[in-house]
């Protein structure tokens, strides 16, 4: 027979006048089980919870209800009471005969026969409960960062600075990401180079970080605190310990016409290259789809194709037989920050549900440019030295067209949502523009100009006040190429005309999308992207860095589009939740998880199924001879949330959410 | 290949040289044409600019007697034709309230299962035949126009990307002839107001063809007996007191059978009002003979 | 048994209703009914859980099995779930349970499923006085004995109160 | 409530009411005609800028979804604009928002056509009327037939051009009418889409 003892509170009045607390007390105290029952002014008071402490020693209590408010104010209080006085402090529970009795009725017979029944449940369920223990996980602090863009660099080197071990992993040659394309950034016009690059550089020289470039990751395992991720570092052709990033071998490379993905295809690399001159690590790196070496071993050529760059340099950097390696890292929490792309919109593409825009005639008329085109045209450090010059004839064009929201807002060829840094970036644009060209003009075809940031507004006014920029309220049906101009037929809906403008170039302000590939990587995480590919945040308002996967952060532009300032913030939001975490050496964690009875699983794992944070996982029973007896469903603690929907769907009710038992439920269903 | 022919009322007259040609290509390029029996008007812009009930009732009437005679395929010439009967097949399929409707308007039963193709989806099947039988129209340069209903609207049209399409220049391409680039090969024409509102059709019909002229083109190429009748006839109201177009237009039909080495006249190539004689003596053939011209 | 301490004699029949509430929405939505004092029927007494996904078809048996006259299960909206997608499980179940309940007699309107948010407390109050009067009127539930195994008497035709068969919230297409 | 928004104009409650009980605004007219929603434009003007008559229309394509929005319906429906359509369907091609402004056009004839008002240029009128008897009578078009139909109705010839001598000498018009043995079948389609347009009249 267990000895419950319970504690009804008056609240002052506040429950005292609906509810007869002594009537209360004396109806619980009849009760089989129960061995002690009160009522007291103030149960959270001091000498209200010392009641609790001395019922506990006094009458030896095996379990406490205190009928008082919602456990969400004082469950806590009452807790550690209990566990104060030696009691496991999952045994002590709240019935709520405030919030959902005294405060919402005013029947004093109804309210105290209903305070009588919510407590009785509460009672029969606590005469059920099991000491618990709160669960405790060891934490490895050291974070993964994937993803070298500005939000990955923030986020590394606020995590690297809050004195824990950084490892950050980037697919591409360089870190950098697209801010390192950038001319100059809105809202301030300051130049991204400049301020990105000391970023970059101390990213790499931290002694926290330790950066894995040219690197994807491979497959991950574990859970929050003990994340297993093996890492796929991928052949250079470069010994890194030796390169000292002369540039020798790139001048030496006789294949030098290779359209530059930094350019954005408007300049040309070598085959062994650098990104770009500020690239960090400044190591080159071998493409081995355009190198006459490898593209002859390909072919099966017994003799090696060409050598140049391995006879030109002086450290005998280049190997031509590296292989992918794989590199394994413990973690204890993962930054996702991978960044976005832009829809490249030429006609339909057929390996994309995105159809493209035949009507624009991105990639068949040459002067028709996108955004990023547009910044490394007017970069100084860009193919054309920052003269605004057209990629057809190299002219410079005296009238630009500017399109925005191509392919974003838009659910019949491209995506429903706003893009929302490209109202931004067209202003600066036609700014940037202009402060190159001045006898230019610009147009700029919009829909709405959605410029909510401190400072945006003005920015974008003063684009067309002081810089003359033409807004013309409309969406552009088609461009046509006529002999050297590009003709936009477009409308202005505010003047209700028609608008064909004969343009020297076209801009086109493209949808941001999330990176390919991007779903894979958040299946090797196991968080959940958006329709669209975004990693979905755990909460859109109260846990925007955080996703639904404990120790899986989220920073930048792979979440939503994103500008700079956004990103950043994001960035060292995810490094400070890190750095929460990591400041602890354990983990611990409420015991409300679910807990398979093995002996009775049948292996169904309809509960894997249902499972929203993917908690459970299978285990093999085998005997003593290492045979194989059957294969169960086991719930990671670690990942548990404790929601119960494993429970619920179990068929055959062998899955309990501690503290939620069907026993405990059922026998506070029959004493209601 | 079998396939259901549609002709609808303008192969019958006015654009009698795509009929002719169509039949004239169909031989050489293995191709048997049934002709639908006792088939009704599709119903055109006028039923579909008053009643679309009736305009999918007309073209699904069509569609039953194709199923009737157990024909899996219906190629129709003409665009306007082609884009009502696959206007009433995908609304048939996807609008359920709808077909409900016109089932019963039809005096047979009806499952929908007739494919509906146009003539430039077919010969660009085809294009490999074409290219095996042609002697090369070397040096011929063509604009190809599309106009709207060919690939318009996309979900009905869907054989071509509604936006770039290459389906027509990949015929040209398999003709010998060259497919000149231009803008306006998606550009209305105005063909609806042909009788109605000449100023317009003037106005949109000169633009176009001055850009494919402007583009070097020798003549246009369609597939539409309305963009036809519409670029033909009233090419000579385009060029009032403007620079002469004088460019021929060319069903895709006719073109093909050039390269075949049809007969001229078997192709029609008499009817047209912009001479065709030009061409002819670009590619030394024999010109057709040509009636009296009614321009001035 | 507790019918001493009742004020009066009951002219009405008051039924019994039990509310089956997760713990992030629903029970902090009635808890902000409380917070705000807002009056309303007495009949519903809550069971508080983490998830509606915790809620086995077999607590709303019990529940009638052992007295109850209703029932009402509510949780956060669609794509509220604190657990992002238990609700969803719940839904998905409930629609299968609802017409178990049919099939076994229940009277389904003597259900109801809705979605309160924590900031619903007027919402709550609604859902709560609704049932109550919907029950009323639907009198006591006498056929409990033997749930599991009792013969349809009559098929209920009437339309179940609440929202959890409707589509979530999306686009309205035509 | 009522709002004015102009000289003379008023913009009823009626505008936005997305709800389910019978919608008597010219939206819910077009939404029963053509199953679309004029509430999904949200004015980009793309239509407006292809539109091949955008030039010749007093109400561009997507000025008439903006007062069909706005439930301006004596005003829209007595614009010659839904007349000058092409049916080119530029715009559906190219909306951004699959709004289909080419059907919600063909829905706004409709009401038009069907209100039998005046408005409806007459030319154009008589032109569908004449060659809609035409398939009624014949089951296709007798062109010889449909010029002169039309020519009654108008008092005038389409143009010169059809009636030239030269069109006839290219052997482009039949002199006689071909009449298909399924005229009935055809006749029985024209009575049931009436029936069909004078079952949805009575039901909104
Ligand atoms: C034309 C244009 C102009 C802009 N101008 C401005 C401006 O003026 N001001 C402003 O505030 N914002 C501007 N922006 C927005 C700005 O570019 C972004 O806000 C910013 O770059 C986002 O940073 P990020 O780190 O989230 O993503 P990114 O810059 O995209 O970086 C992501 C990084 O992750 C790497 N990566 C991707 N996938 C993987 C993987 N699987 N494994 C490892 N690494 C991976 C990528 O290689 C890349 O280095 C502009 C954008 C455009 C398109
Ligand atoms: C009409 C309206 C509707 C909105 N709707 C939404 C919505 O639907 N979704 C959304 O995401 N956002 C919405 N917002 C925005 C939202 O209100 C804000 O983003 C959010 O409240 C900002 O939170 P905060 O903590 O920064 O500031 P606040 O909410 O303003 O809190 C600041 C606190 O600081 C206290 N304080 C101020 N000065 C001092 C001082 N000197 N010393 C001590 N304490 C001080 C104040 O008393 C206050 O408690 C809405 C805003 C408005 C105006
Ligand atoms: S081997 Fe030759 S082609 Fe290849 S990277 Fe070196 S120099 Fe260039
Ligand atoms: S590989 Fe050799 S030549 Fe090339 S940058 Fe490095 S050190 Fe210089
Ligand atoms: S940010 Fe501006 S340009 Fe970009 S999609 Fe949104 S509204 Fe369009
Ligand atoms: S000030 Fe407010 S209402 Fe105005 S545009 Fe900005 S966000 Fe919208
Ligand atoms: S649902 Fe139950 S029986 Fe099936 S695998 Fe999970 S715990 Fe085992
Ligand atoms: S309680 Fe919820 S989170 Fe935990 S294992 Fe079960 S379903 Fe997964
Ligand atoms: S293109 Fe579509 S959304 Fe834009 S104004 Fe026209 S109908 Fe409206
Ligand atoms: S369908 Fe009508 S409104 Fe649309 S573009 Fe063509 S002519 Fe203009």
């Amino acid at each position: 027979m267990s000895r419950i003892g319970v504690l009804v509170c008056h609240c002052g009045e506040n429950i005292g006048r609906t509810v007869d607390c002594a009537s209360v007390a004396r109806a619980l105290g009849d009760l089989p089980g129960v061995a002690h029952a009160a009522d007291y002014k103030y149960m959270c008071s001091d000498p209200g919870q010392l009641l609790v402490k001395q019922a506990i020693a006094e009458k030896k209590l095996d379990g406490v209800v205190v009928a008082a408010c919602s456990p969400r104010m004082h469950e806590k209080t009452f807790r550690r009471a209990c566990a104060s006085a030696g009691m496991n402090a999952f045994l002590c529970e709240m019935a709520n005969i405030r919030e959902h009795c005294s405060w919402i009725h005013e029947s004093r017979g109804d309210a105290t026969e209903k305070a009588i029944a919510l407590a009785r449940a509460i009672v029969e369920k606590v005469k059920r409960n099991q000491p618990l223990s709160p669960i405790r996980i060891p934490i490895e602090r050291r974070a993964l960062v994937i993803g070298g863009g500005i939000a990955g660099i923030q986020a590394a080197l606020d995590i690297a600075e809050g004195g824990r071990e950084v490892v950050l992993v980037e697919k591409e040659p360089s870190i950098g990401g697209h801010m390192s394309q950038l001319s100059e950034t809105f809202p301030t016009l300051d130049c991204s180079q400049c301020i990105l690059t000391p970023r970059m550089v101390e990213a790499y020289q931290h002694p926290g970080i330790k950066l894995l470039a040219y690197s994807e990751v491979e497959s991950v395992s574990g859970y929050i605190g003990n994340f297993e991720v093996k890492v796929r570092r991928k052949a250079r052709s470069v010994d890194e310990t030796r390169c000292n990033g002369c540039g020798e071998c790139q001048a030496a490379c006789p294949n030098k016409k290779i359209p530059s993905e930094f350019e954005q295809g408007l300049g040309k690399r070598s085959a062994i290259y650098v990104p770009f001159p500020q690239a960090v690590p400044n190591i080159p790196v071998i493409d081995r789809a355009h190198c006459a070496l490898f593209r002859g071993r390909a072919k099966g050529l017994k003799k090696d194709a060409c050598s140049k760059c391995k006879e030109a340099c002086g450290r005998q950097a280049v190997d031509f037989d590296q292989q992918d390696t794989f590199t394994t890292v413990k973690v204890g929490a993962v930054v996702v920050a991978t960044g976005y792309q832009l829809y490249s919109v030429g006609k339909q593409q057929p390996s994309d549900k995105l159809k493209g825009y035949g009507e624009y005639g991105y990639g068949t008329i040459p002067d028709v440019i996108d955004g990023l085109q547009f910044e490394r045209l007017a970069s100084a450090s860009g193919p054309t030295g920052g003269k605004i010059l057209r990629p057809s004839d190299g002219k410079e064009p005296k009238k630009i067209v500017f399109l925005q929201c191509i392919g974003s807002r838009d659910p019949a060829k491209g995506i429903e949502y706003c893009s929302k840094v490209c109202c931004m970036y067209v202003a600066k644009h036609t700014m940037l523009y202009r402060h190159k060209v001045h006898d230019g003009k610009a147009y700029v075809f919009y829909m709405d100009v959605r410029a909510a940031g401190k400072g945006y507004e003005e920015f974008a006014r003063r684009a067309v006040e002081e810089e003359g920029a033409i807004y013309l309220r409309g969406r552009v049906s088609k461009l046509e190429r006529t002999g050297n101009a590009i003709k936009v037929h477009g409308f202005d809906t505010l003047s209700g005309r028609p608008m064909v403008i004969d343009a020297d170039m076209v801009v086109l302000a493209t949808a941001m999308r999330p990176q390919p590939g991007i779903e894979a990587l958040a299946q090797k995480l196991s968080v959940s992207c958006d329709g669209h590919g975004f990693i979905n945040e755990a909460h859109p308002k109260l846990r925007p860095v955080e996703t639904n996967t404990a120790g899986v952060f989220v920073a930048g532009a792979c979440q939503a589009p994103r500008d700079i300032p956004d990103s950043v913030a994001m960035a060292s939001g995810a490094a400070s939740k890190v750095l929460g975490l990591f400041s602890n050496e354990e983990l611990e964690r409420d015991p409300t998880v679910a807990v398979v009875d093995e002996t009775g699983c049948a292996g169904c794992f309809h509960c894997e199924r249902v499972c929203p944070y993917g908690a459970v996982e299978r285990k093999e029973i085998k005997d003593r001879k290492g045979v194989l007896l059957k294969v169960v469903a086991t719930v990671n603690k670690g990942v548990c949330q404790g929601c119960g929907t494993c429970q619920a769907t179990c068929p055959s009710k062998n899955v309990e959410l501690q503290g939620f038992t069907d026993e405990q439920i059922f026998a506070a269903i029959s004493a209601l | 290949m079998k396939l259901g022919y549609f002709p609808g009322c303008s192969l019958h007259s006015t654009a009698k040289e795509f009929d002719l040609s169509l039949k004239a290509v169909a031989g050489p390029l293995d191709v048997e044409l049934e002709e639908i029996h006792d088939w009704s008007c599709c119903g055109s812009s006028s039923a579909h600019a008053t009643d679309h009930l009736l305009s999918i009732a007309l073209a699904a009437r069509n569609l039953s007697l194709a199923e009737q005679q157990g024909l899996s395929q219906v190629m129709a010439p003409c665009a306007a034709c082609f884009s009502r009967l696959a206007t009433a097949r995908h609304e048939m399929a996807h609008d359920e309230e709808q077909a409900e409707l016109v089932r019963p308007m039809l005096a047979r039963p009806f499952k929908n299962a007739v494919e509906v193709q146009n003539v430039v989806a077919l010969l660009q099947g085809l294009a490999g035949r074409i290219k095996a039988k042609a002697t090369p129209l070397t040096g011929l340069k063509v604009a190809c126009y599309y106009g709207c209903l060919l690939v318009r609207p996309p979900e009905v049209a869907q054989f071509d990307d509604p936006e770039d399409p290459t389906s027509m220049e990949q015929v040209v391409a398999a003709t010998g002839a060259t497919a000149v680039r231009w803008s306006r090969r998606l550009d209305c024409c105005g063909a609806g107001f042909s009788l109605s509102r000449v100023g317009s059709v003037v106005r949109l019909g000169r633009a176009i063809l001055e850009d494919a002229k402007a583009s070097g083109a020798q003549a246009v190429v369609v597939a539409c007996p309305m963009c036809h009748s519409n670029l033909d006839l009233r090419q000579s109201a385009m060029e009032a007191r403007r620079a002469s177009l004088g460019l021929p237009i060319l069903f895709l039909t006719q073109l093909v059978g050039l390269a075949l080495k049809l007969d001229p006249a078997s192709l029609g190539l008499e009817r047209h009002f912009v001479s065709a004689v030009g061409v002819m003596r670009a590619l030394a053939a024999p010109a057709p003979q040509q009636l009296p011209a009614t321009r001035g | 048994m507790v019918s001493e301490v009742a004020s009066g004699a009951k002219a009405e029949f008051e039924p019994k209703i039990v509310a089956f509430v997760c713990n992030w929405c629903t029970y902090t939505g009635a808890d902000l009914a409380g917070t705000s004092r807002l009056q309303m029927a007495p009949n519903v007494r809550v069971v508080r859980l983490p998830c509606t996904g915790r809620i086995d078809p077999l607590f709303i048996t019990k529940a009638f099995e052992g007295g109850a006259d209703g029932v009402i299960v509510s949780g956060c909206h669609p794509a509220d779930c604190h657990y992002t997608a238990g609700n969803y499980h719940a839904r998905r179940r409930f629609a299968i349970f609802r017409d178990l309940l049919d099939f076994m007699g229940v009277d389904v309107r003597r259900t109801t499923f809705s979605w309160v948010s924590a900031s619903e407390g007027g919402k709550w109050r609604d859902v709560v006085n609704d049932t109550t009067a919907r029950v009323k009127q639907l009198g006591p539930f006498a056929e409990y004995q033997g749930l599991s195994v009792a013969p349809p008497p009559a098929r209920s035709q009437a339309p179940a109160s609440g929202e959890w068969e409707s589509s979530p919230r999306g686009r309205d297409t035509p | 409530m009522s709002l004015a928004i102009g000289p003379g104009q008023r913009l009823e409650d009626s505008v936005s009411d997305g709800s389910s009980h019978p919608d008597s605004s010219l939206a819910g007219d077009l939404r029963r005609a053509t199953g679309l929603n004029v509430a999904a434009c949200y004015q980009c003007g793309k239509c407006s800028a292809g539109c091949p008559m955008a030039a010749e229309m007093p109400l561009k394509p997507h000025q008439m979804l903006r007062l069909a929005q706005l439930d301006l319906r004596d005003e829209l429906l007595s614009d010659p604009s839904p007349w000058l359509c092409l049916t080119c369907e530029t715009c559906t091609a190219r909306c951004p928002n699959e709004v289909d402004p080419a059907r919600l056009i063909d829905g706004l004839r409709e009401i038009v056509f069907k209100s039998g008002s005046a408005v409806a240029p007459l030319r154009l009128r008589a032109f569908h009327k004449a060659f809609l008897r035409q398939i009624r009578r014949h089951g296709r078009v007798f062109e010889v037939g449909l010029i002169v139909d039309y020519k009654r109705r108008t008092g005038a010839l389409f143009d010169d051009v059809l009636s030239a001598p030269a069109v006839f000498r290219r052997g482009k018009l039949a002199l006689s009418p071909s009449n298909i043995e399924g005229r009935d079948e055809v006749r029985r389609i024209f009575e049931a889409c009436g029936q069909a347009a004078a079952r949805k009249e009575v039901h909104s």
